[in-house]
């Protein structure tokens, strides 16, 4: 299969990750979202290992699950805390910093 | 899949030496976490901040012994030399920095003083793996390394909401830097077909890539993942929000640590991997280099919170920082180098300060440093001579180091991003001054009681601090002041010592230029 | 590569089959009602009491932070798959890293426990 | 030869005492320390050598190896009456804020007060014996920063604002330029290296090397924007209301007397020599800018009613002069730049001190509305402070007269007779407002708060003092004269030869100073202009002057007459002797050897740096 | 009779015919497992279970469903509902579809074409294998949370915890096997117990499985999903018709598999012990009888053991299980890594 499909894929898939962060007010959407990019980053990295015929993105790909399940972890463990805060949960909530 | 599983593997060669200063922080991690499991209270009230301190000391007592060594360590994963050492110098100093101004906060009580410390140090780790990394995988495993603790020290008051939120936006901020970051560098590895920096420039040179479309969108969402990271302008609106938010410690460690290692690993990413096409990324990393002078020093302008005129000026010296790297000679990787440990000094005096005043009066805003000089002393000049050197002052060390960097942009034929640079630093007088003034004027203030109780304890886990049976009852104070005032006197006198006699740091700051031997 | 998972395809639909088939079956043959049905139907299970149900109820803690150990250890076991398989060709080397690993595994646990993360609340 | 290195140094270990003695000695020790350092200057000034040419008591160090930056230092004609003046200023303001008087009641925090007048006193020596450009860059940005803490610690809010607002926006609007100018310097350091050697900032090598033509003009902006804004001048004043009402007046009365000194300094000794043909180009802006300031600046001081503001607005007038004499271009025009310096400074003084006095009698206000009739029971004030007038008036028989009167004789020579009338329309304005200044306040009606006495011991002192120096300076203001004039026409000659090397070259015939100090000068010139590279020969590679006024023969190098194509000495049309020993040509001034293969002159001056 | 390379695939009619043989052998288990254990049940509590539907009660499990899918069709109010209808679906789905990995025989010559008696052999097959039961925790989670019901809700997220809870330790647990026979392949795995079952290297790995497989599959004495004392019947509280009978579908063919799987994985599927090697065409025989002695054993704890409680069952897994699990893998490393060189 052409390479170009898998890039398109993957490209969307990141298109979708972006907009869904960009866009979504639960921080659970959020933490989807930023999945949906490290997968399309991942995809995009196992189709350019495919091409290459190198096992670097492999390798690359798995730093990467691992890195994305670190990444959630640590953001479930935030929005509990913020749960247990009883604080809304919602970014555009977050307004106790002026940002 | 079946080359997978058929690939022959070789165990690398592995420079045990020169790994070691990297093997101090994540053994320490370990044993901190380990220790911080006792019951006993003074094991992890005392022992715990003592040996992360060790470990620090450890990594960077390490990396000078391994000064003179040159090579690659783990298979050329990482590289030995000068910036890495200088790196994990700066990451040893500033975590020293940040558990002393950590000693006796809420946010090490509340996170269980053993997981505060460790992940301090695994994010110290992650540091010096990020500016020692050679190759993108590793760059991006000491990215997240680095990143992720962060995240969660940055949340580690678990019952004062703003720490919360700054955790959660600095994680989902950092995250999107990290995937932007991860996607440029899966586009890079699709067109040179290669992940290790040496490899990549000799992809580059070997075919006409410049007009590739996958290198050309590599580079671009390379450098947006990065600026996140560095919090260039205008890829910085996370900065105020989560200085402000998290653990003064925290913000510390986050200042000043990060900056070195991001800007480090920018330097040895666009000057070892992507010199060749130093013509496409150069105007743009200027460009944002320009921004992020104005937006931060602008933006600086309107701010009461010490830590937020901080994080806004932190922007601004980010901006200032990426000069060196935007040239892409060797002078401009020496001034960054130079411009990024004085920033490291600099800001870690300031912090301290700031760490202080907020232990006194509980709050970082303005108001609460006046009168400053009549209390604290010390504090008062430490505070003047980092936001002086900040700004460029003679006879600071940030004077020295904007020279380096003006001189590597004039020498890099972007005289016009000098320019910008020093009207930046024009209105940066403007904020830094008015909290001199600040400091030194007003009436004399009795040192406030805390506004506000710090609400009971309990970690994240249903346990908490439990384990040990032992519920501290709420603090009078935020924590004794008499770490913030080692750490800003030292600071602040390193950065006088080192604004008069700048020479032996020049000189050692000058084996980075030596090492990349890519550049010119 | 490909065409040796045809046969799972086929499988995959044909369960989807089987299983859409009970619920057509149902649909066809159960009895069906004209009028609404009863709000009493409609309640959810309650052993007869009022239903007090609303969505969006929260859970307990201990549920995430099971959610999150899951994650943590399961991604281990992904590391350590991959090494298994290869362990034997490499050699020393790989039991040298798996042992790290391990350890490194260990002592998590060791910490996770010993914080009272695994005690069900 | 560490003289100017203690000369340099004493006020900050002054100061560092001040802060570790008891606080009642504070006082005396930081007058004692000033004294001293006063002292050291006079000794300093006493065994320069107006006839030696080069540098004196140099000092030349590395500091920043990486960097090429040097610790140098070194006393010529064109810093060492300013020495003086700073330090007569700045103990003028130790001993007035130790003694008291003028409405300066005791300090308090005097350890502070003192230590950041001793950081600014080694700011201001540092800045003006420096021989590196990036030390007297740095010195001149750190000499500024203490009157920030002064201000903000002991100075009063303005009217309508609050001091620190206003203090740093005096702050931020200098260091504007003096950050423009640290790139300026840097980019002189970086442009004039040539390829394979390593970068120096010494004042002497960058003569030497010359930075290339086409740079010259952006970087000499940023050096006048740093100086013009220090002065300061018309359009960039904006920080001077607020900031001057701000300080304290002893601190005051050293930050205008001395500080925009160095400013002028600043030209003379960087602009105009490294950048001769920038400064060329840009010469008329600044020159308009000047005139401009000369008579904003002078009618605000007709009719403001503030009367410190009549002093600042008066020196912005002042400075207009100055600036107009150093870009003159001439050597008439710069000595008198130099002189009418020293002459501001020493008037300055006094009448800050006397608005004290004056305010002090008034109730505290200094309004010279509120004044009026001070001099009724206070006839020595009267006195004194009349001859403090006449010297900002440039009456006749005051040396400020003899400056201006170079200063505009330079103009009308150097540059235009109509800039010169325009100019001196400042000089009638500047009798009208002192006299208002005078006569509003110490004559007329009593105003309704003034209470009338007569200067208390410590008031007498501190202005009889500079009374007496400024009539001594009167009698004899030969001195300074014969002291600045071969190094103001050294400075001035590169930017000369570039602007019109017709007027260059008669400018140097009618030198008073001398044939010798003109060959000298000459020489410099002619090296100033072939080192900035502005022509090359292409046939030749050697530089030729650019002008053409000078042609230089392509065989040999050297200078020849255009008229009759004979190689010429530059200064007198002779031929050059050449050394019969060597084969080389020797400039028959000095015997200094003439560099055969570029045909430049190896300049006296930068061959003594290293003494 | 060889073992099929990497990469071969027969026709795609062979494909197509084996697959529908093999759906329907699995197929037709489920009423016979369902039958089986409600009369081996019966006997062991001394009655005789089903007997009055058809000979024997052999037609009892059509009973059930025939009675189950002409039942009316609700659903809460509360429910959402096109997740309600499709999560015991998925549950169904993906317990069938594991069972499609499992190898039944050597590659048999069958009237001249080489057919290999699976479904899919996969060189990743183990890992399939996860991934499809994890699947199945999708369908108990939606299923209880789309009803709209506490208890429902409760027992799905109890049971979601559960599974993932003891995936670990069952991944774990086939370290030792993966690292032994140094593939993921599942025939490859078979092939390589041909001289010893991995029983008998891999007893303790062999038992963490067995548990961790019982309590992913939902029996007693980890029954904990249904829950039927405290939470009523868990996430399938709301259900009934023929979406419960789906759940009851999917819940027999998870036992069928555990069965099969074990003996795939550590009774040397196909193989027989001391030698014997009898013709190819036993090789389904072998593992069907196989498959039966475990789903026997597996009732057979169903009959004996009371149930856990919940926080038992979660500390046993994690406390328990998964350190024992990696000491398994850890040790199985050193001695085959010290035993090679």
């Amino acid at each position: 299969m052409d390479i170009g499909w898998y890039l398109a894929v993957s490209a969307i898939v990141f298109a979708i990750g972006a907009a869904g962060v960009i866009t979504r007010r639960n921080p659970l959407l959020v933490l989807l979202c930023l999945e949906l990019m490290l997968g399309a980053s991942s995809l995009a990295l196992l189709a350019f290992a495919k091409m290459h015929g190198n096992l670097d993105g492999h390798v690359f790909a798995l730093v990467v699950i691992v890195v994305a399940a670190a990444e959630v972890a640590v953001g479930l463990g935030i929005v509990v805390a913020l749960y247990r805060n009883k604080v809304a949960v919602d970014v555009d909530e977050l307004r106790e910093l002026h940002g | 899949m079946t080359s997978l599983v058929s690939a022959a593997v070789e165990a690398p060669d592995i420079d045990w030496a020169g790994l070691s200063p990297l093997l101090a922080l994540l053994g320490g991690s370990i044993v901190v976490l380990l220790v911080g499991l006792l019951r006993s209270r003074t094991a992890r009230h005392g022992v715990v901040p003592f040996l992360t301190i060790v470990s620090f000391a450890a990594a960077g007592g390490l990396a000078v012994w391994q000064w003179d060594e040159r090579g690659a360590l783990i298979s050329g994963a990482l590289a030995l030399d000068p910036l890495y050492l200088l790196t994990a110098l700066g990451v040893a100093a500033a975590g020293v920095a940040a558990t002393l101004l950590g000693v006796g906060t809420a946010a090490p009580r509340e996170a269980a003083h053993g997981e505060f410390h460790g992940l301090l140090l695994v994010s110290g780790a992650g540091m010096v793996v990020f500016a020692g990394a050679q190759n993108l995988v590793v760059t991006f495993v000491g990215l997240e390394l680095l990143s992720i603790p962060l995240y969660i020290l940055a949340a580690t008051e678990l019952h004062r909401r703003r720490s919360l939120e700054s955790g959660l936006k600095y994680l989902i901020v950092g995250s999107v830097g990290s995937a932007t970051l991860l996607y440029g560098f899966a586009l890079i590895y699709g067109a040179t077909g290669a992940t290790d920096y040496a490899a990549i420039r000799t992809a580059l040179g070997d075919a006409d890539l410049r007009d590739d479309v996958l290198l050309l969108g590599g580079m671009a969402m390379t450098i947006v993942g990065l600026c996140f990271k560095a919090s260039v302008a205008p890829f910085h609106q996370w900065t105020p929000d989560v200085y402000e938010g998290a653990p003064t410690a925290v913000t510390t460690f986050m200042a000043t640590a990060t900056k070195v290692a991001t800007l480090v690993a920018m330097i040895r990413l666009f000057d070892v991997a992507l010199p060749g096409v130093s013509d496409v990324w150069g105007p743009v990393l200027a460009a944002l280099a320009a921004i992020a002078m104005i937006v931060g020093n602008v933006g600086a302008l309107g701010q009461s919170s010490a830590k937020r005129l901080l994080a806004f000026s932190s922007v601004a010296q980010a901006g200032y920082m990426l000069v060196g790297v935007v040239v892409g000679t060797q002078l401009g990787a020496e001034a960054t180098t130079f411009y990024v440990l004085a920033y490291l000094v600099m800001t870690a005096a300031a912090f301290a300060v700031v760490a202080a005043v907020e232990r006194e009066a509980g709050t970082d805003d303005g108001v609460a440093f006046e009168g400053l000089a009549q209390r604290r002393p010390v504090h008062a000049v430490a505070l003047t001579l980092s936001l002086l050197g900040l700004a460029g002052v003679p006879a600071t060390v940030g004077f020295v180091a904007k020279l380096r960097i003006i001189e590597s942009a004039v020498d890099g034929d972007y005289a016009w991003l000098a320019v910008v640079l020093v009207v930046g630093s024009m209105i940066s007088f403007a904020y830094y001054l008015r909290l001199i003034a600040r400091v030194w004027s007003g009436a004399p203030r009795e040192a406030p009681t805390p506004s506000t109780a710090v609400a009971p304890l309990a970690g994240a886990d249903p346990v908490g601090d439990a384990v040990s049976g032992v519920r501290s009852p709420a603090p009078a104070v935020l924590g004794a002041v008499w770490p913030t005032t080692v750490v800003a006197g030292i600071a602040g006198a390193a950065v006088l010592v080192l604004g008069i006699v700048p020479g032996p740091l020049m000189d050692t700051v000058e084996a980075v230029g030596r090492s990349l031997p890519t550049i010119f | 590569m490909l065409r040796s998972y045809l046969p799972l395809l086929v499988f995959l639909v044909l369960s989807t089959g089987v299983g859409a088939f009970f619920l057509i079956a149902n649909t066809l043959l159960g009895p069906r009602f004209k009028r609404r049905p009863t709000t009493y139907t409609e309640d959810a299970y309650e052993c007869g009491l009022p239903s007090e149900v609303q969505q969006g109820f929260r859970f307990g803690i201990s549920f995430y932070l099971i959610a999150m150990l899951f994650l943590l250890f399961d991604i281990e076991v992904v590391f350590l798959y991959p090494i298994a398989v290869e362990l034997r060709t490499v050699g020393t080397f790989a039991l040298v890293e798996t042992g790290v690993f391990i350890v490194l595994l260990l002592i998590a646990f060791v910490y996770v426990w010993r914080r009272g993360a695994l005690e069900w609340k | 030869m560490l003289h100017l290195s203690i000369l340099l140094w004493l006020p900050l270990a002054i100061a560092l005492a001040g802060l570790v003695v008891p606080r009642a000695l504070v006082r005396w020790v930081a007058l004692g320390g000033s004294l001293l350092t006063l002292a050291l200057a006079i000794g300093f000034l006493v065994d320069f050598e107006s006839a030696a040419p080069g540098l004196q008591h140099a000092t030349d160090e590395t500091w920043i190896g990486a960097l090429g930056v040097h610790y140098a230092l070194g006393l010529d004609g064109l810093n060492a009456w300013l020495l003086l003046l700073a330090a007569v200023g700045f103990t003028f303001t130790f001993a007035w804020s130790a003694l008291g008087g003028g409405g300066v009641a005791e300090v308090d925090r005097p350890g502070t007060y003192y230590f950041h007048l001793g950081v600014a006193y080694t700011g201001v020596i540092g800045a003006l014996v420096a021989q590196d450009l990036l030390l007297f860059v740095a010195f001149f940005d750190l000499m500024l920063i203490p009157f920030f803490f002064l201000a903000v610690g002991w100075g009063t809010d303005p009217p309508g604002s609050d001091k620190v607002r206003a203090v740093t926006r005096m702050v931020v609007y200098t260091l504007v330029g003096s950050l423009l100018m640290l790139v300026g310097a840097v980019a002189i350091g970086v442009l004039a290296t040539p390829d394979g050697q390593s970068i120096s900032f010494s004042f002497a090598d960058l003569a030497q090397r010359g930075v290339p033509e086409g740079s010259q003009g952006w970087i000499f902006a940023c050096f006048a924007a740093a100086f013009l804004v220090k002065m300061p001048a018309f359009p960039i004043h904006g920080w001077l209301r607020e900031g001057y009402k701000t300080l304290p007046l002893p601190v005051l009365a050293v930050f205008s007397g001395v500080l925009s000194k160095v400013a002028v300094y600043g030209f003379l000794r960087v602009a105009l020599p490294l950048l001769p043909s920038g400064a060329a180009d840009l010469r008329w802006v600044v020159l308009i800018i000047a005139v401009l300031s000369i008579l904003y600046a002078s009618s605000i001081a007709l009719t403001t009613v503030d009367a410190r503001l009549v002093l600042g607005y008066s020196s912005i007038a002042q400075l207009g002069f100055i600036t107009l004499g150093v870009f003159s271009f001439r050597t008439d025009g710069a000595s008198g730049a130099i002189l009418q310096s020293v002459n501001h400074g020493l008037v300055v003084l006094p009448a800050f001190l006397a608005v004290g006095i004056l305010a002090s009698r008034a109730g505290g206000s200094e309004d010279i509305r509120d004044m009026g009739g001070v001099a009724f029971r206070a006839p020595i004030f009267a006195i004194l402070f009349v001859v403090v007038t006449y010297a900002v008036l440039a009456m006749p028989g005051t040396s400020n007269f003899v400056g201006e009167f170079l200063i505009l004789r330079g103009v009308w020579e150097g540059a235009s007779i109509a800039l010169a009338c325009v100019a001196a329309i400042g000089v009638a304005l500047a009798a009208v407002y002192a006299l208002r200044l005078f006569i509003r306040t110490t004559h007329n009606r009593v105003g309704p708060k003034v209470v009338s006495r007569d200067l208390s011991p410590s008031e007498l002192l501190l202005l009889g003092v500079p009374v007496l120096l400024i009539v001594a300076l009167a009698v004899h203001p030969q001195q300074t004269l014969r002291a600045s004039d071969r190094a103001s026409t050294q400075s001035v000659l590169g930017a000369a030869a570039a602007a019109d090397p017709e007027k260059a070259r008669s400018m140097l015939e009618e030198s008073s100073v001398g044939r010798e100090a003109a060959a000298t000068g000459a020489a410099g010139a002619q090296g100033a202009a072939g080192a900035a590279g502005q022509a090359v020969d292409p046939t030749t590679g050697q530089p030729a002057d650019p002008s053409g006024a000078v042609p230089v023969d392509p065989s040999t190098g050297q200078a020849i007459d255009p008229t009759t194509g004979q190689p010429v000495d530059p200064s007198g049309g002779q031929a050059v002797p050449v050394d019969p020993s060597t084969g080389q040509p020797v400039d028959p001034s000095g015997g200094v050897p003439v560099d055969p293969s570029t045909g430049q002159p190896v300049d006296p001056t930068t061959g003594g740096a290293g003494r | 009779m060889t073992l099929a390379t990497v990469g071969y695939f027969e026709p795609w009619y062979v494909q197509l015919l084996k697959t529908l043989i093999i759906f329907g052998i699995g197929f037709s288990l489920v009423p016979l497992a369902l039958l089986y254990e409600r009369k081996l049940l019966g006997r062991f509590q001394n009655r005789p279970g089903p007997n009055r539907v058809g000979p024997f009660g052999s037609m009892q499990p059509a009973a059930d469903i025939l009675k189950l899918i002409s039942k009316e069709q609700f659903q809460p109010r509360g429910a959402i509902g096109w997740l309600f209808k499709l999560a015991p679906l998925i549950s169904a789905v993906a317990a069938l579809a594991t069972f499609a990995l499992i190898p039944f025989g050597r590659t048999q010559d069958v009237f001249g074409t080489d057919v290999g008696l699976y479904v899919a052999d996969s060189n990743i097959g183990l890992l399939l294998f996860f991934a499809l039961s994890s699947l199945g925790s999708y369908g108990v989670l939606l299923g209880g949370w789309s009803s709209g019901s506490k208890y429902s809700f409760l027992g799905a997220m109890r049971g979601a915890a559960q599974l993932i809870s003891y995936e670990i330790s069952q991944g774990l647990a086939l370290l030792g096997i993966v690292m032994t026979a140094g593939s993921l392949s599942l025939s490859e795995i078979v092939e390589h117990q041909n001289g010893m079952w991995f029983i008998v290297p891999q007893i303790v790995g062999g038992l963490i499985f067995f548990v961790a497989t019982l309590a992913e599959i939902n029996r007693t004495p980890f029954d904990l999903l249904e829950a039927d004392s405290e939470l009523v019947a868990g996430f399938m509280t709301e259900y009934g018709g023929g979406r419960f009978a789906l759940y009851f579908v999917g819940e027999y063919v998870h036992l069928v598999v555990a069965g099969a799987m074990f003996s795939t994985l550590f009774l040397g599927g196909w193989n027989l012990p001391f030698g014997i090697d009898p013709p190819g065409w036993v090789d389904p025989i072998v593992v069907l009888a196989k498959t039966g002695l475990i789903v026997s054993l597996i009732i057979w704890i169903r009959a004996s053991l009371p149930k856990v409680r919940y926080d038992q069952l979660m500390s046993f897994g994690w406390k328990v299980l998964l350190p024992l699990a990696t000491l398994n893998a850890l040790v199985t490393a050193i001695i085959l890594v010290t035993l090679a060189d």
